[in-house]
């Protein structure tokens, strides 16, 4: 185990293009563990080994995803890469209480929190909008419409306070994720207000991937973006989100923070969209390949290994086996995914309203009626 | 049996509610201290204190978006737009959000939130206080919208829409919360009609005006009016616009073979709109005249001056059962 | 005459009117460098710069918001929004602003914004990308609406549109951006037919096949269909939803006496259910059956894998021709 | 004229209740002219003058319409009672190019751009929405939807930008009027996003009179409002808003900044709504009479008035004229009002559209027929 107290201090800004900002980081891009005195994390060499093993799988859940969509089985896909060690950090950091609202991109999220791969495939493939439950393992359905779902997070944080279920380290969180660009829309300044007004015990948690699809990050802000918590009266955070240590550390801090009552906290994991938007975009059309090779330097999966490897944490058998489960999953992915039943015509009708109405199942019935005379007729 | 305004009614069916469910949650703009700008929230706060009746900050997508977190927590949120004009910053998360996560989730969701909107005009308000938004709403799947006209309506009404496990637009016509009538509060709500459910509230057997909301006290009206002339006009309260009660339509047009709807909202894709097409196809046999609409005007809603000529009134909707009549 | 995309014909379009016309400029999500999700602002960043072409930042009422302000400062903004589910957190902005403004300054203000809308599904994609909203926008005064169908009419339409001193809310069909045809491009704008005026397109007798946006192409590939088994269907396509070129409609009808009205968007509370409620009035004596809708279901729209059930085609057109035909 | 070199010097917090926030104020509540070091104001007698001379009328403009609107001649009203050294103060710093964008309440603001009193009225006695020309004052009209004129402010300022009408003292700038109520509407947070993306010329002016209607201010925010700037990378300042002289100042100084091409401030103004939201509010519900009397010790028009007197500025004579004026005034605003017709049914046709529509123009045909029909009939 690495002995915290014997590491290099490290407080200067190293990721963040900014002059004065501070870039929590616990690992260096080169693997090196720095010190940092308010975000500690004392991780047992089994624990170092899991969160390298969570990056390496959720690369390569996207990986097939992408796959599968350029062979035509799924309709989109939003890829994670690069965004990896945000996502498992702060997804670990989550108890199982704790309930989590992600955007689409959140796989690694969705992984951590023990929600099977397909669900989110299924959704891409276009058999469903979602349709897992979100209480289950207290990770909410995608939400697409960029910010809406903050003021989900705020309004479920919001029921956790009346539920008095906070106030003790035992208290409930929530983690409401959005990206950089999301940050200009209106819902998310309002999670903001309500959120600091109601002392709600809800992190956001910014992976500022630098780039809304085509759009850099200073068309959104001027000032770097968790500067903005300060306006509205509660902490921001940078966290280098290439590193899952501190990505991890300064997620659980404020999660402590939030249920232990001390509201909400803006952290902003600075990170890198590695690969397109999503499938249908084509990023050479608006930035240079040579800032996608300078943050390659700095991969998340990469400086973990190092570490690993330095550490002496590891060995080949670990990588064998690591190789071999990922391997399996990808499989799993695969085979499942081309195996995915469509779902019923009429299935669209089922779950429009709790109580389904008269009109409702008249044509639901009649697309019924026309579905068996269609086919009666081309037979 | 008690003598009501429909303020008071509504305001009792909050109350009896919120006794009944410690779930049930009310929200939005000075509800609480003032009882809101209507009154109808009056008391509640002092009696439930404000962890169940929450003055919220001002931003009603905040309060939608923030109701639908609390619904998945378990919560029953009963939101209170203040005027009809400002339902819209909440659009996205109405039409977006809540309308839809019961669908998205598979059902695993539900999503028990009211949205209370006093609506319509004829109060001598200035823009955006006179607003009949409720098209914009029925037009979307996965909500359901309905409107009370009369105090005992309202207050088991409301009480079923704070029950309901889908979303309920809860349309109030303000310009009747004043207007007193008996209401049974002791009446069982499970004898109740269904919430889904239209009413003839004056039977006849020349003309189905069909009405909901304000326009329904109008209507009745008209039918008093009429029978001065001879007519006899049948009253129909839609009472739910989103489903609508197609049956209950169509057996009363079906007798009368003459509709006449009526509503401020605007006429061009409107509610009356629905009505005719559909009357048109389920009863094309049937009717002696097409469906006639008495509406407000395809302009934005006047400045209060004018709303006297923009509002359909009693001798507007004479004249559309005397053209009706004419075919 | 070209051979043209639509995409690029709209994108032509945007070119010609930016280059008469220096107050023009471009704004939405990604119409900069990369030329908007659609390339339909393809080039115009780079050629205009980034003063007329701005990449703004994620929020839709902001750019709805700012246009206006805009608009008030003597600019002529076309923007962009990136998808038709995500034009609702601009609802506000729209339906409360942009379409009241001119009245409520009594017409001291002009407000020539067009708000660029892809809209409607069959292309594969996730929640909110295929919807259909233009009702929530008819049903609002003071906004006029407009689809177009064709390369060479989405080419006249767009440039109508931007010199429009009102406000128009200009609907694209995104699935037929790819569909090519030949668009004359030196086309006299002043010799086109009127934004507001309806088109037959495909000319017949037995029955008027109403339509607008992807629909148009839909309906013409039902009437070549329908030939074959000897009905004549005259295919019109309304290009403008408000207002509505009523003239035309009646002429068409008039002759046919039957019609179908054909939208994607939900059929409750829809444009179809307007055409319904006033062909069934203004040509009561004349229909020979009743005005039928074939529209998508009063559901959210459903996952892509159903798009193909969901969506009306050349099957249920002719379905509702057949009935039609049988009344 | 005052020597304001000689000035006492005092910055300390004396109207904001929080510790360690700064109040920017040039005149105590007794009436004592205090030096700030950022911003100096050397008025003439006669500029001391007028600027009372404004607060005076504009209040009687208030108290008229008041009066009027109990007597059931206009529908609503709603009061400036309190905020006039906010509105004159800000007004009277604008140029007469600079444009402003009111909310429904800057009646002082519009006295100062030259706007007739009964415009305003016209619209709360309902015959019009507003109905003036904004570019014939650059003001624009009155906006209810809270927040909503706080983005056509910026993309006014936008557009300043693009006829390249900044960056000079010559420069053209915008004030964006919005309440303590309207800092949590998404619109106005987005204001701040593209004032702050686009470095528009736009001065975001907050009246925080401690109430949105029975809200008070910390339902909107935790912290004061003026540092919600900071949180999008622009400077907020409070000003003492009863205090004519240091909102003159702290705004014509953000203007100056604005034009010169510094980009957007935001001013709150501290002050206090000290009669109901509207004629139709009753305030007694929810505030307590003990705090209104501590703000009448702040009024905006004794405080300058005591700075006259003390300064032998005025004399009987002024106050005298002043209030023969002040009576002319409401006189004139009582007349114009008793004879103020309504419009003809058929006008709200006319200016839906710029092109009049034939539904429209069908539909008012057929009002018209209606109403002389009906005339007809009842004769
Ligand atoms: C309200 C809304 N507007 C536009 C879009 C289209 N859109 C999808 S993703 C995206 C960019 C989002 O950027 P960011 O918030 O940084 O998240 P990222 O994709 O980088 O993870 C846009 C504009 C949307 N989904 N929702
Ligand atoms: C979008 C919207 N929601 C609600 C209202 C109703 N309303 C009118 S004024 C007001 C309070 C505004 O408070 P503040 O912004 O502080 O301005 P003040 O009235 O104090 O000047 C409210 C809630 C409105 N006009 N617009
Ligand atoms: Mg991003
Ligand atoms: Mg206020």
């Amino acid at each position: 185990m690495t002995d915290i107290a014997s590491l290099p201090a490290l407080r200067i800004s190293t990721g963040g293009p900014e002059p004065g900002v501070e870039l929590v980081q616990l690992l260096t891009p080169e693997g090196e563990r720095v010190f940092h005195p308010d975000y500690a994390v004392d991780f047992t060499d089994e624990q170092y080994r899991a969160l390298y093993r969570d990056l390496v799988l959720v690369r390569r859940i996207d990986i097939e995803a992408t796959a599968l969509q350029r062979q035509g089985e799924l309709g989109i896909w939003a890829s994670l890469l690069g965004q990896e060690a945000a996502q498992v950090g702060s997804g670990r950091a989550m108890r199982e209480k704790d309930f989590a609202f992600p955007t689409y991109r959140e796989h690694g999220v969705a992984w951590c929190k023990g929600v099977d791969p397909m669900k989110l495939i299924g959704l891409f493939r276009g058999v469903s909008n979602g349709g897992w439950d979100p209480q289950d393992k207290r990770f909410n359905l995608y939400s697409i419409v960029i910010g809406s779902q903050t003021l989900h997070a705020t309004g479920y944080a919001m029921g956790i306070l009346k539920d008095g279920a906070v106030g003790t380290p035992d208290g409930e969180a929530v983690v409401a994720y959005f990206g950089d660009g999301a940050s200009s829309q209106g819902d998310v300044n309002e999670a903001f207000v309500w959120a600091s007004v109601y002392n709600a015990p809800v992190v956001f948690f910014c992976q500022n991937n630098q780039w809304g699809i085509s759009t850099p990050t200073d068309h959104q802000s001027r000032i770097p973006l968790y500067q903005r918590a300060e306006g509205f009266g509660f902490p921001g955070v940078r966290v280098d989100g290439n590193d899952v240590l501190a990505s991890y550390a300064v997620t659980r801090s404020a999660l402590d923070a939030a249920r232990t009552g001390q509201g909400p906290t803006l952290i902003e994991a600075f990170t890198y969209r590695m690969g397109a938007h999503t499938t249908s975009d084509d990023p050479t059309r608006y930035r240079l390949a040579s800032d996608l090779e300078a943050w390659k330097l700095k991969d998340p999966l990469e400086r973990l290994k190092s570490f690993l490897y330095k550490q002496q944490m590891v060995d080949g058998e670990f990588f064998d086996q690591l190789d071999s489960d990922a391997d399996a999953l990808a499989a799993r992915i695969r085979r499942e995914t081309l195996a995915m039943p469509d779902p019923s015509a009429t299935s669209m009708f089922d779950d429009v309203y709790d109580e389904m109405t008269p009109a409702l199942r008249e044509q639901q019935a009649s697309l019924a009626r026309y579905l068996v005379g269609f086919a009666e007729a081309v037979q | 049996m008690a003598v009501l305004t429909m303020a008071k009614a509504l305001n009792t069916a909050l109350r009896t509610v919120m006794e009944s469910d410690p779930k049930v949650v009310v929200m939005g703009e000075d509800v609480g201290k003032l009882g809101g700008v209507f009154r109808v929230t009056d008391g509640l706060w002092k009696d439930f204190g404000e962890d169940r009746v929450m003055d919220t900050p001002l931003a009603e997508s905040g309060i939608i978006g923030t109701a639908i977190g609390l619904a998945l927590r378990g919560y029953r949120p009963v939101c209170e737009i203040q005027f009809d004009g400002f339902v819209y910053p909440a659009y996205d998360q109405i039409v977006s959000q809540l309308a839809k996560i019961h669908a998205r989730s598979k059902g695993t969701v539900k999503m028990p939130v009211t949205i209370r909107i006093p609506f319509g005009g004829g109060i001598g308000a200035v823009e955006h206080h006179s607003e009949s938004p409720e098209a914009y709403f029925a037009h979307t799947a996965g909500l359901k919208v309905v409107a009370c006209s009369s105090p005992a309506d309202a207050y088991v009404m409301l009480q079923q829409a704070v029950r309901c496990d889908d979303p309920v637009v809860f349309f109030e016509p303000k310009r009747r919360y004043w207007e007193k009538a008996e209401v049974d509060v002791a009446a069982d709500l499970g004898l109740a009609d269904p919430l889904w459910q239209a009413r003839v509230v004056r039977p006849g057997v020349d003309v189905t005006l069909i009405a909901y909301g304000p326009m329904v006290r109008t209507c009745l009206d008209a039918a008093t009016a009429a029978q001065e002339d001879g007519h006899h006009l049948e009253v129909l309260d839609l009472r739910s616009l989103s489903p609508l009660d197609l049956p209950t339509v169509l057996e009363s047009v079906r007798r009368t073979r003459r509709a006449v709807v009526v509503h401020e909202a605007p006429s061009y894709v409107g509610l009356g709109a629905e009505l005719a097409a559909r009357l048109g196809e389920e009863l094309y046999y049937e009717m002696e005249a097409p469906v006639l609409r008495v509406t407000g005007f395809d302009t934005p809603y006047p400045p209060s001056r004018l709303e006297e000529d923009y509002l359909p009134d009693l001798d507007r909707v004479l004249h559309a059962v005397d053209r009706s009549l004419g075919y």
